[in-house]
C-alpha cells in the first residue's frame, strides 16, 4: 500500500499541495484526476522522492522511499526518460543493466505488443511510439507498484488503445497502479479508485463502482458535482 | 564480456596510468641525470680534517638548469633533486643555523634563517631580528624599526620573547643585525644603521645593549661612523664594516673593525661591490684602520699595524677577519700569498706572519677563507671543467699545508661539459 | 560499486564521440602546425642560402629550430584551450543535460536503486578520467609530434629537446606536467576538489533553482575559505607560525574536509532536496 | 448487442458491451451475460473467459471482472471447478429462471411505458404482434 499523508509541498509561495493524503493499494488502480493545475505530477514526483516535500509522509508498504524501493515501485512520466541518441536496444540494456526487476520476457513481449522495431532510435520515433516504449522500459520492471503520469495525453487514438489494453492485461495485475489524468474518458472503466485533486487538496477520495452502486452517478456526474460546487 | 563492456573505462584508465607512470619515471630519470655528481678529491694530505666541512654554492649547466649544490666529503647534494618534502622545508643549502630547525622546532618559528642574528652557546640560544613598520604620509614613507629578539634557555626549555623600537630620533633607511652576543646576562646586538643627514649618507655600527631581566634596551654604544656624500661630486668614500666571520654563532668576546678610506682614481668610475660589503677593484684604498672592541668592557682599541703590513693591506682588496678565544686573525692576499696577520688579544700585539703561497698552490684570488680552532680553510669561488675549485686547509700556529684537494665532477662524459659553478659558502660543523 | 563503475562507464560514453573529435582535433591542428612551422623555417634558410649565405650563416640568422618553435605558436595552444574550455563547459552541462529538453534523462537516474551519490561519483570520476586522458594522450602526440619534427628538419638546423625540455620551455605546460608526482597530484588534487565543489554548486541550483545559485555561490565561498583557511590564518592572525611542511598537512587536511564536505552536501541534497 | 455464431472462437466467446457509465460495471457485465444465456447463446455448460480475459477484452478493471464472476457464481450462472476455466451453468432450473426473470423486467418496462403514455392494453398487445414479426424479419434478413 501507498500511503499519502498530508504532504504540502511550496513552489516559493505558491502551495501546489497542501495538505493532500490517500492511499493506494496493491492490485487496484488509483486514478488521481485534476481538471488543472501541476499538483498531480507532483504528488507522483514526491512519491518518487524526485521533489522534496514540505511537511507530511509517504510510506511504501510501511517504509520510507529508500533506494532499494526502486525495484519495488517505478515511475513512468509523461516524457520519455531515455536519451534520444539510444536505441530502443540499448534502453533495454540501460534497464536490465541497473535493475533486478528487469523481465527480459516481459520486455520482449512488450516489444511485440506494441510492434515496436528495437534497432530504432528513441529520436526518431513517433509520439506514440515514444510513449509505448517509455511505457515498456517501467511495465516491464517486475515491480509491485506503478506511476503513470498522464499515459493517454498528446498521442493518438490507437497508441491510446493500445495502452488502455496494458492496464487490463496481465502486465498490470496484482500490482498497484496509480495514474494520474486530467480526462477520464478512456478509463472510465478501468479505475478502481478515484482522488479528485484541485487547488492542492483532495476533494474526494471514492470507490468508482461504489459510487455507481450506491449512488448511481458516473465518475464524470462525481467529478462535475466536486469541481463545480 | 565485462571487458567488452566496459572497455572505454579500461581502455582510458590504462592509458592514464600507463602514459603518466611512464612519464615520471622518464622525469625522474631525467632530473637525476641533470646535474653531474661532484665530490672533494684529496690530492694530498689528511682528508680526517674536511670531515664536517659543507662547501655550497650553485650549478650552471648551458640549457639553463641551475641548482643550489652542496659539496661534502660524501659527495654532492642539489637542492632540484631534493624531494618534494625536503625542497618544501629545507633550508638549502643548509648554513650555520639549519640544524636548529630540528632541534629547537618551536622556537624557530617564523625566524630568519640569517646566522648573524644567532647567538648560541651550552645555556641559550638567542635571536634577533629586525621588523619594520613602515607608514606612508602623501609621498613619504616613515620607516619604524624593531628588534625581534627570542632567547630560549636550553635547560629550562622557555623562551623569553619581545619586541622593541630601535631608538633614535633618525628616520633609519636601513636597520641591520651584524651579530648578536649574549654577555652576563645582557644581549649585546651589533647593528649595521643607515639613514640620511643633512644629504649626507650616514653609516653607523652600534652595539646595542638589552637588559634580558627588564626586556629594555639600557645602552647604546657607537663603535664607528661614516658621513659620505651622496652628491655626484665625490671623489672618496669611507668604509666601515665588522670583520668578525658574520655566520659565526657562538660566544667572541671581540668584534674587530676596520675603516679604510677609498679614493676614486682617475681612469675608473664604475662602482663595484662584493657581498661582503668590501671593495673590489677600482678603488684605491688610502687608508686602513683596524679596531678591537671588548663587548664585556666596552673598551675600544685601534690596532697599531708596522708599515709594511699597513702598506701591503692598502694594496690589496681581499681583506678578511677571524677570531677566536685568545686571539684575532686578519687575512689578506698579496703577491700570489696568503697572508695572516696574527694579534694578541691580551695586549693587541701583532705576532710573526703566516704565509702560504698560493701560486704553489694555484688557487686564484677569489677565495673564501674561514678559521676554525686553529685551522684555516681556504676555498676557491669558481669552477669549471677545465679548472677544478681547490680546497686547502692549513694550520694556523705552524702555518703548514695539511689538507689540498679539488671538488671534481664523479663519471665525467662529455655532454657535460658546458658547466659552471660557483660556491659562496663554507660551513664547518 | 558495481553500480558506480557501470555508471562512470556510462557517463564516459556520454561524451566520448566529443571526446574523440576533442582528441582528434588536437591531433590533426597540432601536426598541421607542426609541418607547416617548420616548412616555414626551413623556407626562410631556403631562401638565405639561395642567396648565398652559408650554413652557418644562416644558422646564425634564423637560429636552431627546435620544438619551441612549435609550442609557442597558436595552433598548437588552441587545441589544448579548446579542450580544456570544452571540459570546463561539460562539467556544468553534465548535470544539466539530464535536466534539458524533452528526454529528462535526470528521472531515469535518480530512480535508479543505487545511491544517488554514485551518480555524483561517476560524472565527477568522469570528468576526472577524461581530463587526465586528455594530458595523457597530449603528451604521447608531444612525442609523436616530437618525432615528425626531427623527420622534416634536417639534423644540420635542428635542436633537440626532450619532452622535459619541452614541457619546461613553456609555462602552462609546466603546469599541465609538473616534474614532481606530488606537485601533479597537488594540481590536479585541486581540480577534483574545484570540480566537487562546482558540482555541489550545481546541485544547490538544481534543488532551490533561483535561490539555489545564491546558495552554491556562497557553498563555493565557503569551501574556498575552508581551503584556504590554514595560509589566510598563517598569513595574518598566526604571524608565519607553521613551517612549510606543517601548511602543506593542513591545506591537504581542509582540502580533505572541503572534499568530504562537498560530497556529503551534495548527497544531502540529492536525496532530500533535488528537482527533477 | 447481437451476437453471431461466428464470433464464438475455439469455444471461447468474444463480446463487446457499450458500457453506460453510471450503473455498476459488474451488474452490466452479469446483465449482459443473463442476457447471453436467455437467448442461448450462452449454452450450457460453454467454456467462459477466465477474469484476465474478460477485463481485457472488454477493456474492464480486472477487479470489476472478478467481482462479476463472484457474484454469478454466487447466483449459480456460473460454475468453477477445480482449476478449470469457469462454466455456464448446467443448471436448467437457473436458466429458466434467468429467462423469466429477463422477460419479467423487459415487460415491466414495456408496461411501465404503456401506462406513462395511457395506451389501452390490447391496442397496445396488437401493435406489439405486428412490430415483433416484422423486427424478426428484419433482422433474420440483416444475417
Amino acid at each position: 500500500m501507498i500511503e499519502v499523508k498530508d504532504i504540502t509541498k511550496k513552489f516559493g509561495r505558491k502551495k501546489v499541495l497542501n495538505g493532500v493524503s490517500f492511499t493506494a493499494n496493491k492490485g487496484e488502480i488509483t486514478c488521481l484526476i485534476g481538471i488543472n493545475g501541476v499538483g498531480k505530477t507532483t504528488v507522483l514526483n514526491a512519491i518518487m522522492n524526485l521533489t522534496p516535500i514540505n511537511s507530511g509522509e509517504i510510506l511504501i508498504d510501511g517504509n520510507k522511499i529508500n533506494k532499494d524501493s526502486y525495484e519495488k515501485i517505478t515511475f513512468i512520466p509523461d516524457a520519455i526518460t531515455m536519451l534520444p541518441s539510444m536505441k530502443i536496444s540499448d534502453a533495454m540494456t540501460f534497464m536490465a543493466d541497473f535493475y533486478n526487476a528487469w523481465n527480459q520476457t516481459r520486455a520482449d513481449e512488450l516489444l511485440s505488443f506494441f510492434k515496436l522495431d528495437a534497432n530504432e532510435r528513441i529520436s526518431s520515433l513517433s509520439k506514440g511510439n515514444t510513449a509505448k516504449v517509455n511505457m515498456l522500459l517501467g511495465l516491464a520492471l517486475d515491480v509491485d507498484y506503478l506511476l503513470m503520469d498522464e499515459p493517454f495525453s498528446g498521442i493518438d487514438i490507437f497508441s491510446r488503445e493500445q495502452i488502455a489494453e496494458v492496464f487490463t492485461s496481465h502486465l498490470v495485475e496484482d500490482r498497484g497502479v496509480i495514474i494520474t489524468t486530467h480526462e477520464i474518458n478512456d478509463i472510465e472503466h478501468l479505475i478502481d479508485k478515484a482522488v479528485l485533486l484541485n487547488d492542492g487538496v483532495v476533494l474526494r477520495e471514492f470507490n468508482a463502482e461504489e459510487v455507481r452502486e450506491t449512488e448511481g452517478k458516473s465518475i464524470i456526474d462525481v467529478m462535475r458535482e466536486v469541481y463545480h460546487a | 564480456m565485462l571487458v567488452k563492456r566496459f572497455w572505454k573505462l579500461i581502455t582510458l584508465t590504462i592509458v592514464i596510468i600507463v602514459v603518466l607512470i611512464a612519464y615520471f619515471i622518464q622525469t625522474s630519470l631525467v632530473v637525476a641525470n641533470q646535474f653531474p655528481e661532484l665530490e672533494l678529491k684529496t690530492i694530498s694530505g689528511d682528508e680526517s680534517v674536511i670531515k664536517n666541512i659543507q662547501i655550497s654554492g650553485d650549478y650552471y649547466d648551458q640549457s639553463n638548469y641551475s641548482s643550489a649544490v652542496m659539496v661534502t666529503d660524501e659527495g654532492s647534494t642539489y637542492r632540484e633533486k631534493l624531494s618534494y618534502f625536503e625542497y618544501l622545508e629545507a633550508t638549502f643549502p643548509p648554513n650555520e643555523v639549519a640544524s636548529f630547525k630540528d632541534e629547537y622546532r618551536n622556537f624557530m618559528r617564523n625566524k630568519w634563517m640569517s646566522p648573524s642574528s644567532y647567538f648560541d652557546n651550552e645555556e641559550y640560544l638567542a635571536y634577533v631580528g629586525v621588523d619594520v613598520a613602515t607608514e606612508r604620509f602623501n609621498t613619504i614613507y616613515h620607516h619604524d624599526y624593531f628588534f625581534e629578539v627570542d632567547v630560549l634557555n636550553k635547560t629550562t626549555n622557555k623562551s623569553n620573547a619581545f619586541k622593541i623600537k630601535v631608538p633614535g630620533q633618525a628616520d633609519y633607511s636601513d636597520v641591520q643585525v651584524m651579530d648578536v652576543q649574549l654577555v652576563n646576562g645582557e644581549l649585546k646586538v651589533v647593528t649595521d644603521i643607515g639613514y640620511y643627514h643633512n644629504e649626507q649618507h650616514v653609516y653607523e655600527l652600534m652595539v646595542y645593549t638589552i637588559d634580558l631581566s627588564t626586556n629594555k634596551i639600557t645602552g647604546d654604544d657607537t663603535l664607528l661612523a661614516v658621513e659620505n656624500n651622496e652628491e655626484g661630486d665625490w671623489d672618496g668614500w669611507t668604509d666601515i664594516s665588522l670583520l668578525n666571520d658574520y655566520r659565526d654563532i657562538s660566544e667572541q668576546k671581540y668584534l674587530l673593525l676596520q675603516k679604510s678610506e677609498n679614493k676614486k682614481p682617475e681612469s675608473v668610475s664604475q662602482e663595484s661591490h662584493n657581498e661582503d660589503g668590501v671593495v673590489e677593484a677600482g678603488w684605491g684604498v688610502t687608508d686602513r684602520a683596524f679596531f678591537l672592541y671588548n663587548l664585556e668592557t666596552e673598551e675600544f682599541n685601534p690596532i697599531n699595524l708596522s708599515d709594511i703590513h699597513r702598506n701591503e693591506l692598502l694594496s690589496t682588496d681581499d681583506v678578511t677577519g677571524h677570531m677566536n678565544d685568545s686571539h684575532a686573525y686578519i687575512t689578506y692576499v698579496i703577491e700570489g700569498k696568503l697572508k695572516v696577520l696574527d694579534i694578541r688579544l691580551d695586549d693587541f700585539s701583532v705576532g710573526s706572519d703566516i704565509v702560504f703561497n698560493w701560486d704553489e698552490l694555484d688557487i686564484s684570488d677569489a677565495t673564501q677563507v674561514k678559521m676554525n680552532e686553529d685551522k684555516i680553510y681556504v676555498m676557491e669561488r669558481f669552477k669549471n671543467y677545465k679548472d677544478p675549485a681547490k680546497v686547502i686547509v692549513g694550520d694556523m700556529a705552524t702555518g703548514d699545508l695539511l689538507y689540498e684537494g679539488e671538488i671534481v665532477m664523479k663519471d665525467v662524459d662529455d655532454e657535460t661539459e658546458n658547466y659552471e659553478l660557483q660556491f659562496y659558502n663554507m660551513v664547518i660543523n | 560499486m558495481m553500480s558506480y563503475l557501470k555508471l562512470t562507464n556510462f557517463e564516459l560514453s556520454r561524451f566520448f564521440k566529443m571526446y574523440l573529435v576533442l582528441i582528434g582535433i588536437t591531433l590533426v591542428m597540432q601536426t598541421l602546425s607542426v609541418v607547416w612551422t617548420a616548412n616555414n623555417y626551413l623556407g626562410e634558410i631556403n631562401e638565405q642560402l639561395s642567396s648565398g649565405s652559408t650554413v652557418e650563416e644562416a644558422i646564425n640568422g634564423w637560429g636552431l629550430f627546435s620544438f619551441d618553435f612549435i609550442t609557442r605558436g597558436f595552433w598548437f595552444s588552441a587545441p589544448i584551450l579548446l579542450c580544456i574550455a570544452s571540459l570546463l563547459i561539460y562539467v556544468f552541462f553534465i548535470w544539466y543535460r539530464d535536466w534539458l529538453g524533452k528526454n529528462t534523462f535526470a528521472y531515469r537516474l535518480f530512480m535508479l536503486p543505487t545511491a544517488r551519490l554514485n551518480v555524483f561519483l561517476a560524472k565527477a570520476t568522469a570528468i576526472f578520467l577524461m581530463v587526465l586522458g586528455l594530458i595523457s594522450i597530449q603528451l604521447v602526440f608531444l612525442t609523436i609530434e616530437n618525432e615528425l619534427m626531427k623527420m622534416i628538419v634536417p639534423n644540420t638546423f635542428r635542436e633537440d629537446l626532450t619532452i622535459n625540455e619541452i614541457i619546461n620551455g613553456f609555462d602552462y605546460l609546466r603546469v599541465l606536467y609538473p616534474v614532481s608526482f606530488i606537485q601533479f597530484f597537488i594540481n590536479y588534487g585541486i581540480g577534483f576538489m574545484a570540480v566537487i565543489v562546482v558540482f555541489t554548486g550545481i546541485l544547490f541550483e538544481r534543488s532551490f533553482r533561483w535561490k539555489g545559485i545564491i546558495l552554491g555561490v556562497l557553498f563555493s565561498g565557503i569551501a574556498l575559505i575552508v581551503f584556504f583557511l590554514p595560509i589566510l590564518l598563517h598569513e595574518t592572525i598566526l604571524n608565519h607560525f607553521f613551517y612549510p611542511t606543517e601548511l602543506f598537512i593542513l591545506m591537504l587536511i581542509s582540502g580533505l574536509i572541503v572534499i568530504a564536505g562537498s560530497i556529503w552536501m551534495s548527497n544531502y541534497l540529492l536525496n532530500k532536496k533535488i528537482r527533477v | 448487442m447481437v451476437r453471431n455464431e461466428s464470433l464464438r472462437k475455439l469455444g471461447v466467446v468474444t463480446m463487446n458491451i457499450k458500457f453506460n457509465n453510471r450503473d455498476p460495471v459488474y451488474v452490466q457485465v452479469i446483465q449482459h451475460f443473463k442476457e447471453q444465456i436467455a437467448t442461448g447463446l450462452f449454452e450450457p455448460g460453454q467454456e467462459i473467459p477466465s477474469r484476465r480475459e474478460l477485463a481485457n477484452q472488454l477493456k474492464i478493471n480486472p477487479n470489476t471482472a472478478q467481482r462479476a464472476y463472484k457474484e454469478m457464481e454466487e447466483q449459480g450462472l456460473i460454475f468453477t471447478e477445480r482449476n478449470l476455466p469457469s462454466r455456464i451453468t448446467r443448471d436448467e432450473a437457473v436458466i429458466k429462471t434467468v429467462r423469466e426473470e429477463l422477460i419479467l423486467e423487459a415487460v415491466n418496462t414495456f408496461i411501465a411505458s404503456v401506462q406513462s403514455i395511457n395506451v389501452p392494453l390490447d391496442e397496445a398487445l396488437d401493435l406489439v404482434k405486428d412490430n415483433f414479426d416484422k423486427a424478426k424479419d428484419g433482422q433474420e434478413g440483416d444475417a
